[in-house]
């Protein structure tokens, strides 16, 4: 499926939005851990049109290389890159790894990560708050990773950050939105905050139901990187959300618990006789 | 001078940051440093000394999610 | 939007799915029903892709000439037309509809309703049946509108209908699948039939659902006539139709309890360390 | 005669259901119809005699979902 | 646990409910199938206050006497019995299986069931609707197992059917209601008909949930005879059914989107300064 | 119906669960708030049997002896009072609102409620937390009302409560568990600290549901101060719950995906013949 | 002469349904029984005569859901 | 003086928190006080001095959630 076919292209007319003062056309985010290969993780990307991805930093042996060789499949698929704290439990951690991250990848972004346990990799939002306040007094762009919490939500505004990440389900659970109902509470709380779900996507329709609830974009790696077709299903996940933003704007319509007839029932044949 | 890097117990010669890097043929890499849970930038490397139980970490860029 | 933005288009590579021996690649099914405007239909079914259209007959007023400018209409896009006994509520009156409706649209193809009740408009399952044996029997080509029922299934597939059109919720009620798991078990039940899960579509999400589950494609008319936007509708839900099918090929994950690290945990700094 | 076009009592002189649809400016319309219930066919019109009371649809393409 | 506790009693401001004219305070209709032994279930049937429990008839071996020993735990518990046609897949296997159970059990009731498949034991709806004609005609109180069709359930009132069994989710699968949707409709569309849910049912919240709709009674048999403790269990059930039918009667509120102080606002301490 | 309708009562041999020492046999815990009248408060206490209410401090109009006649009421009733700091919005306001109702209860327990926004009152968890260590330090039992939040959970237990109330969805809103998997993952993240839902539960299925993920109690009021027959619906809440924690107790069978007889497939009549 | 009873061959030599029923030591008790599919009552027992290839069904109460 | 009590604004006399609670007939009434924030709990009354603009909260039982 992958050869021949193109990436996914954003028309022209189409509306952009801004994170930190940088424009995008696609709302996709994407991790790029867990691929088979580098060329399946290059190939999603392309295929995706994603223009953002997370990236994270971890120990280097020495002589291996695998550092730079990432680093330059980053710079050919010329996408701005996202750093994580991916694996941090504390504030000082977090803030360490961010100050080893702006220096590594020349960008003063930082998707935020400081974890509370192993079983549910939820944010401790304690100190995520405590660490957003550190880093943006440093100077960073931080992308919070956290919870529907309105309460910290509001923290994190107030400390600077120009976006948040709220989950959808743990990391790597692939239930999709566990909470709706306060996904939407947020977004109605929030008009205007750029609104991202990360983690707990696991198919198409979990990322719609985002989009649909008027969220601004969608962050994912595992249910793309563990399918049997990388690149087709990074496809999909990007037609799926640009077209969930689509409809957001065409205006969905209500349900209603009786039916209606979508036929018009003026004009009937046979209406007006005993049944025939 | 015994140190930790990234996790193992080495004993190295090194009086700095930046030769240690030097001697681990991260000279030039793509690689960023902390001592002891602080940062230490490449600049500063070279002014960094190293005592005996420092605990090092170099990394670099990696995959992630 | 409309202006300049182009259809979506099928490449070249993608597999196609056959009803009744003709090959489609749009999984899109458009009623014609409601929209705004006949401008706005035809906006909508070109900027959607959409290869088969759902059509009625209803009385005529003379002189009014109204049926000849709806096909010419039909004509000029070019697409498949598939007529419909709506309303009907015998299998007279839905064979003689089907008759007359052959003539007129100069096809074999009808999709069949039989219709139990205004509440719903949920088949008659016993009426459906019958007038689907009929039907076959003078050469019809049966789309029939059914429930998930396996028992009723078995009887349409005996009868000769080549493609099954379950609801997934009452006509026009926007409430996406009322029950998946049937819809599911369906899908399992049946692998060779092209199944198309016909009324009760609301929202791209709903649509997305049912193609995950491994449905062939998705019948809808209210969710676009009725949004502001028609065409830009049409076009979210067939990017979305698109890519479901695309996810079900790829390979969707399993959902899983706990979470699991997309970020590689070994080579984590700081690990080993007491907390920093 | 008395007969019901459409769900409507109407006075026809016409004898066959093709004098109908010509009176009624259908001779050439995209159209189908029924008498009784009963589909009949383009080609069948002019020898259906009609008689009082019949019930005849006369359809044409429209809008459906 | 079972020792000393009382069994469930209905008090006698009670409503009741009557099935083909006989009155029942219990709304738990309760299987006998798969109990650990025959002493589980008769404790499970008193301490349930059940008072109508189904029964099915097996071929007999010669001397083994099994039926008769059952058939005296049913008398000493001095319940209502139900036989069914489980197992059925023809009209004609029904309608014998049925006359043979009128000569073992004494009663005209028959739950009538006619299997479709062995995937999801539903009902075929066809031979379902037959069986029942030819039974009421012959003088069978039905009981037929049925699904949430409203043109199937019409014709089972119109062969004189007294009440309707509508499955949750298909036999022994412990799903819940598949279908609130659905069920919730049928309860609009024959609000004088006793409704029973009838299989599918896994705990108390899916049983719960089926009377909060309205309906009349349930029944259930796997998710009891399977529990570590059936009878308290069998107990669990009934309270819950009970409580259900009460909450019912009793007017359950209206969800809202927005929160809503329980707590009176007014006379708040504090209120109307600056925050302290 | 509530006259002559017994209260409902534990049986000797039921489990009892402890809240600071003291031990209860009831696990429902009544607010006091929106009754039609004082005589249906304790109508409603008394029928449900339950042994903890809440209650609320408020400003006194002189000579108006409102007061002085609800603690009246209270102390007739012989139950537990645990009165709450309902809107307050800072850690002082809750404190000094806390220290009050110690001294007018008399009582050492104290429900912490510290509300980050009118929209959904849910807790500000930075302030519950603080506010939660300055009440122990003082010598109060605390019970505070929080999210789902673990890493909240966690310092909650740390600055010494000893009982957590996660809401299931927001005060007054009847929605039931919003988010029935982080609850889940919360009773199996504590398994030893009482946990009791509070807020949200809007019928007895919702409360049911809780009971079933093995939840020690759940608090509510809306859902009966404001049924047509509050008595009857406290009556159904309170044998809900106790219902589902004997259900839990007993062993709730797993769901699964295809049909299995509850009825033995050995032995059916007719088995081995053709059709007949 | 060779029936099946109950899904298994057997050779038996009862003239009659009630014979069979005796023979097998189901006088007395709590069965019901279909030949060929039809019910056999109780009472009609002993007016049903068996012939060879008669499918036999003798059932008791039991369990069920 | 004026204080606030409850919310309102008031002309008092009362020295003394004791006093006001005396003069507003809440001598021997179930309620609790607060000034300023800050609890004052019964037997501190007759202690706690009032002055100008000081607010002060009276509250007794009542129905919550």
């Amino acid at each position: 499926m992958n050869d021949g076919s193109p990436p996914l292209t954003h028309d022209a007319a189409q509306e952009t939005f801004a994170l930190y003062g940088q424009a995008f056309s696609s709302r996709l985010l994407l991790g790029t851990a867990r691929y088979p290969s580098p060329a399946k993780l290059a190939d999603s990307v392309r295929r995706s049109g994603c223009e953002i991805v997370t990236v994270s930093l971890r120990r280097e042996t020495a002589h291996a290389g695998e550092g730079q060789r990432f680093w330059e499949l980053l710079r050919d698929l010329g996408v701005a890159v996202l750093p994580n704290t991916a694996g941090c439990r504390t504030v000082r951690e977090a803030v360490t790894t961010a100050q080893m991250a702006r220096e590594l990848f020349d960008t003063s972004w930082i998707k935020l990560e400081v974890i509370a346990n192993d079983d549910t990799l939820q944010p401790d939002v304690f100190q995520l708050v405590e660490a957003a306040n550190q880093l943006v007094d440093e100077g960073f762009d931080v992308f919070p990773y956290t919870t529907d919490d309105l309460s910290v939500a509001e923290r994190l505004l107030e400390a600077g950050c120009q976006v948040l990440m709220p989950w959808g389900a743990p990391i790597g659970s692939g239930r999709g939105l566990a909470n709706p109902y306060a996904l939407r509470t947020m977004r109605y709380y929030f008009p205007d905050v750029p609104l991202i779900v990360d983690a707990g996507i696991g198919r198409p329709s979990h990322a719609l139901a985002a989009m649909e609830l008027g969220y601004d974009a969608i962050m994912l790696n595992t249910a793309v990187a563990l399918a049997d077709d990388p690149a087709e299903m990074a496809h999909a996940f990007a037609a799926t959300i640009d077209a969930g933003r689509r409809a957001w704007r065409a205006g969905l319509m209500e349900e209603r618990d009786m039916a209606v007839p979508s036929t018009p029932v003026a004009g009937t044949p046979f209406f007006g006789f005993p049944e025939t | 001078m015994q140190v930790t890097i990234n996790g193992e117990a080495r004993d190295v010669d090194a009086a700095t940051l930046a030769e240690l890097c030097d001697a681990l043929g991260f000279g030039d890499a793509r690689v960023a440093t902390a001592v002891n849970g602080d940062f230490v930038s490449r600049t500063q490397r070279a002014e960094r000394q190293l005592q005996a139980d420092d605990r090092i970490e170099i990394v670099a860029p990696r995959q992630g999610g």
